[in-house]
């Protein structure tokens, strides 16, 4: 134990010295693991590239959509995240969501009544259906709570904080900001709803 | 059978001796140990001790539980279920895990507002009240991420909501989220991140701030609460009211002084 | 090395009348008791029955383990966990985009501000909570904030059809 | 049925109830508010040794037994009448309630003694004070237990929980029965700090000596701090009442925030104006006899009484002509719809909800804490009591007047929550106005979904 401290004067060299050497480290040892940590926050708001990729995934028939109610459909979408991406020996994962149909105020074109099931549409059928009927996701704006069909006052409702939104998913009342994200979606001829895991406003993140 | 007594004491006391020319532990135990510490609120201040003890079983219990828990998105719930129902005692660890948490953190705000109204944060114990809001926060962090550690739906949603509480953040939302998430949706990638917070990143800064807490603790004495000075408090009420009397006094004999000098 | 001396340690000498000055009358106790025995002994006791309540809600509420994630459902009622009951009732206060985001991140984090600064709020120089009477108040209006909050949120809970067992 | 099914000639059995609860609701709540204020004050003075306190809690004493026998005259024929023209409907609360009602008797034995035992000691214990204090809260505090265990009835009838009606517990469990208190509890002391103030003004404008003067100025100065520091709480709690309401009966909600009885609460916010206007200007012109002069602190008051009385004025606007009763009349659309369209943005663009009404209310909430923190930082001074001019008494008068019309149309507001849809309730979801009882264990089994 040395009896007292000896302070010896610091040279500019040394300080020089010690000034470079430690930024050197302390950069090989700071950024690496930092682009390291941040390398899906880079991914997904810089590259915008998303852990699913471009599919489209059939979720079921405009016939089986009913008038003035929001049917919940479950679609499953591949995934590719850290093991489930696929490696050499490794699977690639899958998300299983829910997609809320519903006819646009609940009314079902005549278009649809006359067909028959199996009966196919021309382009413009097509285009008049899609334009005429709600595909939106089940997650709830405000907080990702899953929202539910209310038969008793015909609106959908967010069980956690009291979200209130109509059945064309428009937002009506509580804490949510903004009406339900909606499914960016096609309808082949034979009636059957495709779905994308894209949304028409953005990211909604967690879904 | 006295013989053996005297042999056995005189050993550990050479034991003592040469631990304490090298280490001077056991003057250090003496000086932790016999320290004085108020008597009158000894009930009170068992809260600060009993949130360590508390926090000793988490990490004690939570070590246990990493023997068997497997943070894949596909197993961590079979894990969980494992331990519960095949593992022996499974069920006492985790039971232990789960409601350890739930009563650290009331004894932990029992803690926290026992100072707040005795008011041992004031100079020179700032710090120490600092410190100790720190550990509450990441006491409620840990509890908020071990909680989703299980992936049934309770937890996940439970987490979900924090995180697009998270999401709304102004400027950094999207990143705050992205990171989190480990990607724009909810994967595996979630579960390991959920993991590395709860299992090693928290306690990584909780177990040294703790050490922090104690040695800003040991180093000013424990304040304990205003009561405990009350009647040294009252003799000096006592001697500044003579101060004051002999002042007020002396001031009128100068008076009469001063009136009849002239 | 200094001797170490062993037997009965020197009786300690009669201190002479302390004067007790502004600065110096928190430097004892009233009753000081030294911390190894007494104060051992109750921090043994309150943490033995901590443990022993650890156990029994061990064996007689088992932690639960709800079916397995899965964001496709339909008819799951999320709900935080206890502790989080009163800042979940503090988001129902700020509806729509702009409010979520001040009520729920701004807010908290100035309570955490405020929280870390106490010291340097308080600066009254009386330590007993009589002779501060506006932190004392304060901190009260807080805790009944927050517990009432907790309260409400759980009504409300209980109150929702899927909530409550006879519901 | 019982015997006769009596009929109450000319108003009607459905009027006589009302005509009796409410005097006794609005002295019941004076009664609670001052025995809390009195005893308060009683405690301030005893700590700060200043008479005015005393001798406040004195009168207040004083004034609570002469009401209380009034008061509570009121409410047993109210009793009465209801146990005879609503027979099936009190059997049945009554069955529901019974331990309530036992706890409410107790509680009003508990006030009965403690409020006398309050005043008559008065004397006999001043030098035992903090005995005597004692004594005031306890009776406080009995005060306040009656009102919390009626609070349960009432927010019973509104939104009935949802566990079963035989089990007590449940029956506190209502949704609304918590914010119910917690809005009444802080609405008994703004009442009562109002009305104070009222009284104080009015005792101040016939005094003749100067000591009267000062002692009813500083009266009037301790009742507004009482009734507009309070007022500034309700928006909040009023706003997580409303949350309450619309999440668990969404029924009431539409008929009272969008229906017909929307108007009530554009009373409410135009009483809400006159009220925190007034005291804001109360303040700016007692804050110029201060002791120490601040003029700084004066413009800085002016200032924010105009914001207050712009936020005000933006809360009074009404969502949709229709629901403001005359006016609707003539220019509303002619088919008024039972309830303005859910997910149509009201037609007044500024009389939406979001987030117009949010800046208002909570803006008047902010604003108003900062006109009292100024009119806090003047009073600190001390005040020279007694010069205040004739008009900011007729203010203090004025918002006792709205404090009791405040007083009436919320207790109005939630009494007709139970109309309006397509059957009126006596309790939602199980008794009807006719006091036809809809199922058999309602009103647990009828409850649906939100």
């Amino acid at each position: 134990m040395p009896e007292e401290l000896q302070k010896d004067p610091l040279t500019r060299g040394q300080f020089l010295y010690m000034g470079a050497v430690g930024t050197m480290m302390g950069l090989a040892l700071t950024v690496p693991p930092a682009f390291f940590i941040m390398d899906p926050a880079l991914k997904a708001t810089i590259f915008n590239r998303s852990d699913i990729p471009h599919v489209w995934r059939e979720i079921g028939s405009i016939f089986e959509v009913p008038s003035g109610e929001a049917t919940a459909f479950r679609v499953t979408f591949p995934q590719k995240q850290t093991y489930d991406s696929g490696g050499p020996n490794s699977r690639v994962g899958s998300l299983t969501e829910t997609a809320l149909a519903s006819w646009h105020d609940g009314k079902i074109p005549d278009l649809v009544k006359k067909r028959s099931e199996g009966a196919t549409f021309s382009k413009s059928e097509v285009r008049t259906l899609e334009k005429n009927i709600n595909v939106m996701s089940n997650a709830c704006t405000h907080m990702g709570c899953p929202v539910r069909w209310d038969s008793v006052h015909h609106q959908i409702v967010c069980p956690c904080h009291g979200g209130i939104y109509t059945i064309n998913g428009m937002h009506v009342g509580g804490p949510p900001p903004h009406g339900l994200w909606r499914y960016v979606f096609r309808i082949r001829e034979d009636g059957i709803i495709e779905v994308r895991h894209k949304w028409v406003q953005g990211t909604p993140w967690i879904v | 059978m006295t013989r053996i007594r005297d042999r056995m004491a005189e050993r550990g006391r050479d034991v003592a001796d040469w631990l304490e020319e090298r280490t001077r532990l056991v003057s250090f135990m003496e000086k932790q140990l016999y320290e004085p510490t108020p008597r009158r609120g000894m009930w009170l201040y068992t809260l600060g001790s009993a949130t360590l003890f508390l926090i000793t079983i988490q990490f004690l219990t939570g070590i246990l539980l990493l023997f068997y828990y497997v943070p894949t998105t596909k197993d961590a719930w079979n894990s969980i279920y494992y331990i519960m129902h095949h593992v022996y005692f499974g069920q006492l660890i985790r039971g232990m895990h789960f409601w350890g948490a739930n009563l650290l953190l009331i004894v932990i705000g029992l803690h926290m507002i026992r100072t707040f109204l005795s008011g041992s944060y004031k100079p020179p114990r700032e710090m120490n009240w600092v410190v100790g809001v720190a550990l509450i926060i990441l006491v409620s962090l840990l509890a908020f991420t071990g909680y989703a550690l299980r992936w049934d739906q309770e937890g996940f949603y439970a987490w979900e909501v924090g995180m697009k509480i998270a999401s709304y953040t102004p400027l950094i939302g999207a990143w705050a989220v992205s990171l989190l998430l480990g990607g724009d949706t909810v994967g595996p990638a979630t579960l390991s991140r959920l993991f590395v917070f709860h299992v090693w990143l928290m306690p990584a800064i909780l177990a040294p701030l703790i050490g922090v807490h104690l040695i800003l603790l040991r180093l000013h004495g424990e304040f304990g609460a205003a009561f405990e000075y009350s009647e040294r408090l009252a003799k000096l009420n006592k001697r500044k009211q003579y101060e004051r009397m002999e002042e007020y006094f002396a001031s009128d004999e100068e008076e009469e002084e001063s009136s009849r000098g002239e | 090395m200094a001797e170490i001396k062993r037997g009965q340690a020197k009786p300690a000498e009669e201190e002479e009348e302390e004067i007790i000055t502004e600065d110096n009358v928190f430097e004892h106790y009233d009753e000081p008791q030294g911390f190894f025995p007494n104060q051992v002994m109750a921090d043994l006791t309150v943490s033995f029955a901590l443990l022993v309540i650890t156990i029994i809600l061990a064996y007689a509420v088992p932690a639960d383990l709800v079916e397995p994630m899965d964001i496709s459902t339909t008819d799951y009622v999320p709900r935080p966990e206890w502790f989080f009951f009163f800042l979940d009732q503090w988001l129902i206060y700020f509806p729509g985009a702009a409010l979520v985001a001040f009520g729920d991140i701004a807010m908290p984090i100035i309570f955490a501000i405020v929280l870390f600064a106490i010291p340097w709020l308080d600066r009254e120089p009386a330590y007993s909570p009589a002779r501060r009477p506006y932190m004392v108040v304060l901190g009260f209006l807080v805790i009944t904030a927050i517990v009432l909050n907790l309260f409400l949120s759980m009504v409300r809970i209980l109150n929702f059809p899927g909530g409550s067992p006879a519901g | 049925m019982p015997i006769g099914n009596l009929h109450v000639p000319g108003i009607g059995k459905n009027t006589l109830i009302p005509m009796l609860v409410v005097p006794h609701t609005l002295i019941a709540t004076f009664i609670i508010g001052i025995a809390m204020i009195g005893a308060v004050s009683e405690f301030a003075g005893m700590v700060t040794k200043r008479p005015n306190y005393d001798k406040f809690a004195r009168g207040a004493a004083k004034f609570q037994l002469l009401l209380f026998a009034t008061g509570s005259w009121l409410a047993f024929t109210f009793f009465f009448a209801l146990i005879t023209l609503f027979p099936t409907f009190w059997s049945y609360l009554f069955n529901i309630f019974w331990w309530v009602f036992l706890a409410e008797a107790f509680m009003f034995i508990g006030e009965v003694l403690a409020a006398y035992a309050w005043y008559y000691t008065w004397d006999k214990l001043a030098y035992r004070k903090t005995v005597h204090v004692t004594i005031g809260m306890v009776s406080a505090l009995f005060g306040l237990a009656q009102m919390i265990f009626i609070n349960v009835v009432a927010s019973y009838m509104m939104s009935p929980s949802n566990g079963p009606a035989t089990s007590v517990g449940w029956t506190f469990l209502n949704p609304t029965y918590l914010p119910l208190n917690m809005h009444r509890f802080v609405g008994n002391l703004s009442y009562a700090g109002f009305l104070i103030a009222g009284w104080a003004a009015w005792r101040y404008l016939r005094s003749t000596t100067e000591e009267n003067r000062e002692y009813y100025d500083w009266l009037g100065h301790w009742g507004i701090m009482w009734g507009f520091g309070f007022l500034l709480l309700q928006p909040m709690i009023g706003y997580e009442y409303m949350t309450e309401i619309r999440s668990h009966e969404v029924q009431a909600f539409r008929y009272l925030m969008m229906g017909n009885k929307a108007f009530l609460f554009n009373a409410l916010t135009i009483e809400l104006f006159i009220m925190s206007v007034t005291s804001a200007l109360y303040f700016l012109h007692k804050i110029k006899f201060a002791v120490k002069p601040m003029p700084r602190l004066r413009r800085w008051a002016m200032g924010t009484t105009g914001v207050l009385a712009i936020l005000g004025v933006l809360n009074m606007i009404p969502a949709d002509l229709y629901i403001v009763p005359q006016i609707g009349m003539v220019f509303g659309p002619k088919d008024s719809p039972q309830d303005i369209a859910i997910d149509k943005t009201p037609p007044i663009l500024m009389g939406a909800m979001y987030p117009w009404k949010y800046i208002g209310l909570f803006g008047l909430m902010l604003i108003g804490a900062v006109v009292l923190g100024l009119y806090l930082k003047a009073s600190a001074g001390g005040f020279l009591w007694g010069r205040v001019n004739r008009w900011s008494q007729y203010g203090l008068i004025l918002t006792a007047v709205t404090v009791t019309l405040t007083m009436m149309t919320m207790g109005y507001a939630r009494e007709t929550a139970r109309r309006g849809g397509p059957e009126n309730w006596l309790i939602r979801g199980c008794i009807t106005f006719q006091q036809h009882v809809v199922s058999k264990n309602c009103p647990a089994g009828s409850r649906q979904a939100p």
